[in-house]
């Protein structure tokens, strides 16, 4: 579904990805690790025609997409929930969602309405509040809510879990591994190892902005190599 | 090299006014006075980066303290010109407190800018003591100890001493410690803190100095033309014309004042003469002013360091 | 010899530039022995805030000096031709004084401008320094004339004159009217010109039993004038004086019509906005609105004619036409007078110059540190979309109405 | 030699830092780690006097510095690097040093002399004439290392000088910091790089959601549940430990 | 001292003239608020639209309310095309640039307008101009009331248009977050370019407002200009509901103002609360905090 060769990509004259290889499969729940600064979020913001990368290929369902604008990889199923969330403070929990179907799934938009207030009900309790004066776990949940409501066919997660309480960080990992099982395929960009690992089926390490370790989730969680990633030992 | 050519463009100014007609001369005398206004803007607004849109405000307080000392006080005008420079060092450094204090940057410091120079104009327009808006007038007395002048050809050297000192300013900012500080200010705020710079208080200085060169250049400006009021002092025509030549010529380097004043000026000139040579082209004149505009964006878009860094370009 | 040239790509358009250009500036387009053109440098700022006024003054001169060319030049110089030079001073002072410089170079014998006060006394300041005289066209200021300076003249009359001429004007209708005018607000706009007149205009009318009640600066420019006609209405004088700039005059007069403010008249001394366009475009507006100005004579024949060609050249018939048109002819008798082009000479035709302004309401010439003290104004007043002279008497036109009828 | 105190900052509802504590003595290598989001760069801030502290003690060499402004704190001898680059970008490599250098002094010769001895120490001879929006990361990394160098501190603040950065030029900016240290300069640096902190640090403090939750050497740091937990994921300490 | 009448026809005069600063500011704050960039040439199109509504008065004898809807659209499209090839494109996203290619933008129309249409104040004389609704001690001109409602009218439809559209939701939402945006798939680059039309929009139907009482010349934009700016500051930058009682706040302080203190100190008031608010309260009376 997303197969990234080659990728190399930065800010102005800096390179941070330095060649990447990496794939996403139909179905699948594919893990993105690595400490911070890594190169995750570039990744993530190449992938997404946030950035036009420096060199290599992306292409999604079949078609490259590499250096495409956003509206496009959008308009072609990929969305991303990105990491801080990114949810239009000013405007009302349901004015965030309704925009999640601008670009794509605008005919689904009522259905999809009522798909995402039955996997979130909170939402529905703050229907009209403005989405800045949510909590840090409900803007989340908005967040994969708004992503929703365009119908992705590949849905990226950057760092879903980043400042909830433990939790709802279960919360949102059994809620990422229901989704999955409802047939969307998911890239999930994690600092939290172990769980990630626990629903992902495949991983990859970054490190210094190349692919340092990759594999089937649960031979990842046994390497080595992982921990000394983030600890150092 | 550099060297020869600075010294025979010296040169070439000096001799100049022997050779030209007076018309000539006087359109020099504009230039090196322009450069030297648009120069105490790029002080500030090139190298220390705090674009202003209200520069006329210093212009016209130098000129009208000057004005004011001489007329209404009888001092004589060579006196009263380090005065006003003082006076509007004084009101520059107002300005910076206040405004920096409240820690106004960009463009919310240009706009407060504008307002100090309106607020100083409806001033100056309503006061007794700047005779409101009939302007001031200085009684015509062409001596030199009375800063008045018989002939262009003084002037024109006054002008050019003002230019030169102002260019040995600039060139005292891209040497000293203060202009390195200025410069990294502009560049990046928060880095310039890091490394022990008080930026505000750098800030101040800056525009006390800026201030003061401005209003050295309002004195010269009433003692020129011998006729003030407040529109010509303050308003927003000389504080865009300080900032189109700084901008056109490139902020921020030793000669884009000079640069674009010469650039300007001549423009200005040629469009004006072109319009007197063939009367049938007479409503043409407004062009120059949609070139200036032009030019401004075009340098904007395309060379944001100015003419100056197209020579600079094609030394490297 | 532009015959001569072959013009690849517009033939006519050069051809019709090119006797655009020898009309205008005089040059025969076939060649002959000439005697040297006496060359004058006209200074108006035909671009920035005012260059509607400049570009008229440019007009009038424009037209003076092709008339005086064809009909042979100065003839005590051998029939020379007048050569103009035509600056532009941007409305900056900066950029009037180097075209006074520039001229002076091209060898002019005398200048003719500047419409705006500042910029005609740096320029003519200037032009002090070369002895070159210096003919005030338009130009209110009385500093222009009070600086001692031989080389300036200024034919048209000063504030001083002007607002005398007003007060005295308005004192003999208010009689006649039985002295329905008590009180007066004076509104004026707060740069030079609209400040100096108010202050005179407030100093004079006690003397013709009007007491001043207010006098209201406005910034240029205003917005809104709403709070002005409250003003002057919770005041309520008998008369409004203003004094202002085109687009603060014409705004004020129909802020005051709309908001209904009963007056037994509206009067100024040399109302920027009172003109044949404003009269025309909003009539009742300006109906019966009296201003004291520069006017032509209605009574010249040679005045109506000039204005029918002005009018026919799709132009107004404003002052500032006729007033360069004037200072044109002045120049030009001077110069027969003087019989040459020499500056000293020149100027001393100019101040014992007795010219007879035909085209306007004056006295014969008479020149006093450089003031022209022939030199009236005129009283008028708009009448359905026209305006009419009502004083001084022998040039009137029509018999004032004052006071003016009630608003309905 | 920098002594913080129950420090704690604020920004709106949410508490970046809470109540944190720390210690450095001179001449040591202490790092600062934590997950993404826990404060880290806000307590350097506040310490640098980027921000006034909502409360909490910041001493310095025995004096109170909290609240001072930045350049009062560098002038007592304490100075940052930034997270994101900062290079003066428009002027060159060796006027962006000199900035610093003239911290120390007004004369130019000096200041470019200082400037210069301070580029070699750390590799940057050959890059003087550089713009400064023309470097590499490592570069700017390196420059950024040098302008904070050349205020001639007793203390640096480094803001994850190796984020970004490739093994090779990790090892290359490790040595430099050793250097640095020999030298006489004591280092407080924020990092994430693990291998670096533990092959520099002689004790690291850990701050997880603005709190400090543990401190010691990178060894016995490596091992402390609580930081696996705080980095790895609720439950890794004990997957990891199986 | 004066009526309490006067004083109560000076509010009412205030307000009136405050319906179209309210209009004028909506325009700038939106622009503000969308982009974070200070219009500077606000002004000087709002000249060019009057220039739009007087040559269709003169030309074609269109109605000023009646070329509402012509101009207003219109000026959108200008707006539009300005954002697209010039402003965003070449301002490399700095504020400072935008600031300079905004004033840019202001000489040449200044300029390019009196090259073409020459430096005469003209007004246009539409019959109901002189038309007055009485109201105790004030007398509302016709056209006023009629302006001041339009204002009010255009502002809520505009305010109900950014609550209801897709659009108007996708510009709140790039006004605050634009990466999340993108993420959606909003064309951010596109609705910086819509909101400026619509802020340059705004100045249309100001335009088409102000003739019936105005004139308009080369240099008449700037006397809306630092008005604008104060209320935008006043109201806090990129206020909406800022701008709409800033407006009017300026609107009838600058009438007490002038009916007090004079015509000439009410311009130095202008300035004054704008220098004090920026210098005091930079974010205004409804602002957010940066």
């Amino acid at each position: 579904m997303l197969e990234v060769k080659g990728l190399r990509a930065g800010y102005g004259a800096i390179e941070i990805l330095r060649g990447v290889d990496l794939a996403v499969g139909t179905g699948e729940i594919v893990a993105l690790l690595g400490s911070n600064g890594a190169g995750k979020s570039t990744l993530n913001n190449n992938v997404c025609g946030l950035y036009r990368p420096f060199g290599g290929t992306v292409r999604f369902g079949g078609s490259d997409i590499t250096g495409a604008r956003s509206t496009r990889i959008v308009e072609a199923g990929l969305v991303q929930v990105p990491e801080g969330r990114r949810i239009f403070p000013t405007l009302s929990v349901r004015d965030n969602l309704e925009l999640g179907s601008y670009r794509r799934g605008r005919s689904g938009r009522q259905k999809n309405l009522a798909h995402v207030v039955e996997i979130f009900p909170r939402l529905k309790e703050r229907w009209t509040q403005p989405a800045g004066t949510l909590s840090g776990g409900e803007q989340q949940m908005l967040a994969i809510g708004r992503g929703l409501m365009g119908e992705p066919k590949l849905l990226i997660l950057d760092e879903p879990s980043l400042g909830l309480s433990p939790l709802l960080v279960e919360e949102m990992f059994a809620l990422i591994g229901r989704l999955n099982a409802g047939g969307l395929s998911i890239l999930l960009v994690e600092q939290n190892v172990v769980q990630s690992l626990a629903i992902a089926h495949r991983a990859y390490v970054l490190e210094g902005g190349v692919v340092a370790l990759s594999g089937p989730a649960r031979e990842l969680a046994e390497h080595p190599g992982l921990r000394k990633s983030y600890l150092g030992h | 090299m550099r060297n020869a050519a600075l010294a025979a463009a010296l040169l070439a100014a000096l001799v100049y006014p022997l050779l030209v007609p007076n018309y000539l001369i006087t359109v020099g005398m504009l230039m090196f006075f322009t450069a030297f206004i648009g120069q105490s803007w790029n002080v500030s607004g090139g190298f220390a980066g705090q674009t202003s849109f209200g520069h006329a405000v210093f212009f016209g307080v130098g000129a009208y303290t000057s004005t004011i000392l001489h007329v209404s006080y009888g001092w004589n005008p060579w006196l009263a010109w380090p005065v006003a420079t003082a006076m509007g060092g004084l009101v520059g450094a107002g300005i910076a407190f206040l405004s920096f204090r409240a820690g106004l940057r960009g463009s919310y410091f240009a706009l407060i800018t504008l307002a100090f120079a309106e607020v100083f104009r409806i001033v100056a327009n309503s006061a007794g003591f700047t005779r409101g808006g009939l302007g001031m007038l200085i009684k015509a007395d062409s001596r030199f100890e009375n800063f008045q002048f018989a002939t262009p050809i003084a002037p024109y050297y006054l002008a050019l001493a003002l230019c030169l000192v102002s260019l040995a300013i600039a060139w005292w900012l891209t040497r000293s410690r203060f202009g390195a500080r200025l410069v990294a200010i502009r560049e990046n705020e928060d880095a310039a803190r890091a490394l022990g710079i008080d930026v505000f208080a750098e800030k101040v200085k800056v525009l006390t100095l800026s201030g003061a060169m401005c209003a050295a250049g309002g004195t010269f400006y009433a003692q020129k033309y011998l006729y003030i009021d407040p529109s010509i002092a303050f308003g927003i025509d000389k504080s865009v014309e300080m900032l189109l030549v700084t901008m056109v010529g490139g902020a921020g380097t030793i000669f884009g004042p000079l640069i674009g004043s010469i650039a300007l000026t001549t423009i200005n000139e040629l469009t004006r003469n072109a319009a007197s040579v063939f009367p049938a082209l007479k409503n043409v004149q407004p062009l120059s002013l949609v070139v200036y505009g032009a030019m401004l964006i075009l340098i904007v878009a395309r060379l944001p360091d100015g003419f100056a860094s197209l020579l600079k370009r094609r030394h490297a | 010899m532009a015959k001569k040239q072959k013009m690849p790509v517009s033939r006519r358009g050069f051809m019709a530039g090119s006797t655009a250009l020898a009309g205008t500036m005089g040059f025969p387009l076939i060649g002959g022995a000439q005697p040297a053109g006496v060359k004058v440098g006209i200074i108006h700022p035909v671009t920035g805030f005012v260059a509607f006024a400049g570009s008229q003054g440019r007009f009038g001169a424009t037209m003076a000096v092709e008339d005086i060319n064809k009909a042979g030049g100065i003839k005590a110089m051998g029939g020379a031709k007048l050569d103009p030079l035509f600056g532009d001073s941007q409305s900056k002072v900066e950029v009037g004084v180097a075209e006074v410089e520039k001229m002076n170079e091209a060898g002019v014998a005398a200048y003719i401008g500047c419409y705006q006060s500042p910029v005609g006394i740096a320029a003519s300041q200037a032009a002090a320094k070369y002895n070159t005289p210096f003919l005030i066209d338009v130009g209110a200021s009385d500093l222009i004339v009070s600086r001692g300076l031989k080389n300036v003249f200024r034919i048209k009359p000063g504030f001083g004159v002007c607002v005398d001429q007003g007060i005295e004007a308005l004192g003999a209708m208010n009689k006649a009217a039985g002295g329905v005018a008590k009180t007066a607000v004076i509104v004026h706009e707060s740069g030079e010109f609209g400040t100096g007149t108010a202050k005179l205009l407030a100093g004079k009318l006690p003397g013709i039993g009007i007491a001043a009640k207010e006098l209201i600066g406005h910034d240029n420019p205003t917005r809104n004038f709403d709070n002005i006609a409250l003003r002057i209405r919770s005041s309520a004088p008998d008369i409004v004086m203003m004094s202002n700039y085109q687009n603060e005059y014409v705004l004020l007069a129909r802020t005051l019509h709309q908001q209904k403010v009963n007056l037994a008249g509206m009067f100024s001394v040399l109302g920027g906005g009172f003109n044949y366009k404003f009269a025309k475009e909003q009539p009742e507006v300006s109906q019966y609105m009296m201003d004291t100005n520069h006017w032509y004579n209605p009574k010249s024949e040679k005045a109506q004619a000039l204005k029918k060609r002005v009018e026919a050249a799709g132009k107004e018939f404003t002052f500032e036409v006729y007033l360069a048109y004037t200072v044109v002819g002045l120049l030009a008798d001077a110069l027969e007078h003087a019989g040459s082009a020499d500056k000293e000479k020149l100027t001393a035709a100019l101040a014992s110059s007795t010219f007879k302004a035909e085209l306007m309401p004056y006295g014969p010439t008479k020149f006093v540190n450089g003031q022209n003290e022939g030199a009236k104004a005129a009283v008028l007043q708009a009448d359905k979309g026209d305006i009419k002279v009502i004083a001084p008497a022998e040039f009137a036109e029509m018999k004032p109405v004052f006071p003016k009828p009630k608003l309905g | 030699m920098l002594e913080v105190r129950e420090l704690s900052k604020a920004f709106g509802g949410l508490k970046a830092v809470d109540k944190a504590s720390l210690d450095v003595a001179e001449g040591e290598i202490v790092g600062l780690i934590g997950p993404n989001g826990a404060g880290k760069t806000t307590l350097f801030a506040a310490i640098a006097g980027f921000h006034t502290p909502d409360s909490g003690r910041i001493a310095f060499a025995g004096h109170d510095i909290t609240g001072l402004a930045p350049h009062q704190v560098c002038a007592a001898g304490m100075v940052r690097t930034f997270q994101i680059t900062q290079p003066f970008a428009r002027i060159s490599v060796r006027e962006n040093i000199m900035v610093g250098a003239y911290f120390r002094t007004a004369d130019r010769r000096e200041a470019m002399h200082l400037a210069e001895a301070v580029a070699a120490r750390v590799g940057m001879t050959s890059q003087l004439d550089r713009q400064g929006s023309d470097l590499t990361v490592a570069g700017r990394k390196r420059l950024e290392l040098a302008r904070a160098l050349a205020t001639r501190p007793r203390l640096l603040l480094l803001d994850e000088v190796m984020a970004g950065l490739n093994p090779t030029e990790i090892a290359e900016i490790v040595e430099v910091i050793r250097e640095i240290r020999t030298a006489g300069v004591t280092i407080l640096l924020i990092e994430h790089v693990m291998q670096a902190v533990t092959s520099l640090a002689e004790r690291v403090y850990v701050l997880n959601q603005g709190r400090m939750i543990a401190e010691g050497t990178p060894a016995a740091i490596a091992e402390n549940p609580e930081v696996v937990e705080a980095y790895l994921g609720h439950g890794a300490a004990k997957v990891l430990r199986a | 001292m004066l009526d309490p009448q006067i004083i109560l026809a000076g509010v009412l005069n205030g307000l009136l003239a405050g319906g179209i600063y309210v209009l004028v500011a909506v325009g700038l704050t939106l622009i503000y608020g969308v982009l974070h960039i200070i219009n500077f040439a606000h002004g000087s199109l709002l000249m060019l639209a009057m220039y739009a509504v007087f040559f269709l008065w003169k030309l074609s004898g269109v109605d000023p309310y009646v070329a509402l809807p012509i101009v207003t659209a219109g000026a959108f499209a200008i707006g539009f095309v300005l954002y697209r090839g010039v402003i965003g494109r070449w301002s490399h996203g700095k504020d400072e640039n935008i600031l300079l290619i905004t004033l840019g933008v202001s000489i040449i129309a200044d300029n390019g307008a009196l090259l073409f249409f020459g430096g005469d104040t003209e007004t246009i004389d539409v019959p109901y101009a002189g038309k007055i609704i009485e109201l105790g001690a004030a007398f509302l001109p016709l056209p006023k009331v009629i302006s001041c409602a339009a204002a009010i009218a255009i502002c809520l439809g505009l305010g109900l248009f950014m609550a209801r559209s897709d659009t108007g939701k996708a510009i709140r939402a790039v006004a605050k977050e634009r990466q999340g945006a993108r993420l959606v798939g909003i064309d951010v680059e596109h609705i910086f370019a819509v909101s400026y039309g619509i802020g340059i929009a705004c100045l249309g139907a100001a335009a088409c407002l102000l003739m019936p009482t105005f004139y308009v010349t080369p240099q008449s934009g700037y006397a809306f200009v630092l008005v604008a700016f104060t209320t935008v500051v006043l109201g806090g930058m990129g206020s909406f509901v800022g701008a709409a009682v800033g407006g009017f706040l300026i609107g009838i302080t600058e009438s007490i103002g002038g009916l007090l203190l004079g015509e000439q100190l009410g311009q130095i008031g202008i300035s004054l609360i704008f220098i004090l608010i920026l210098l005091l309260r930079p974010t205004g009376l409804f602002g957010a905090r940066a």
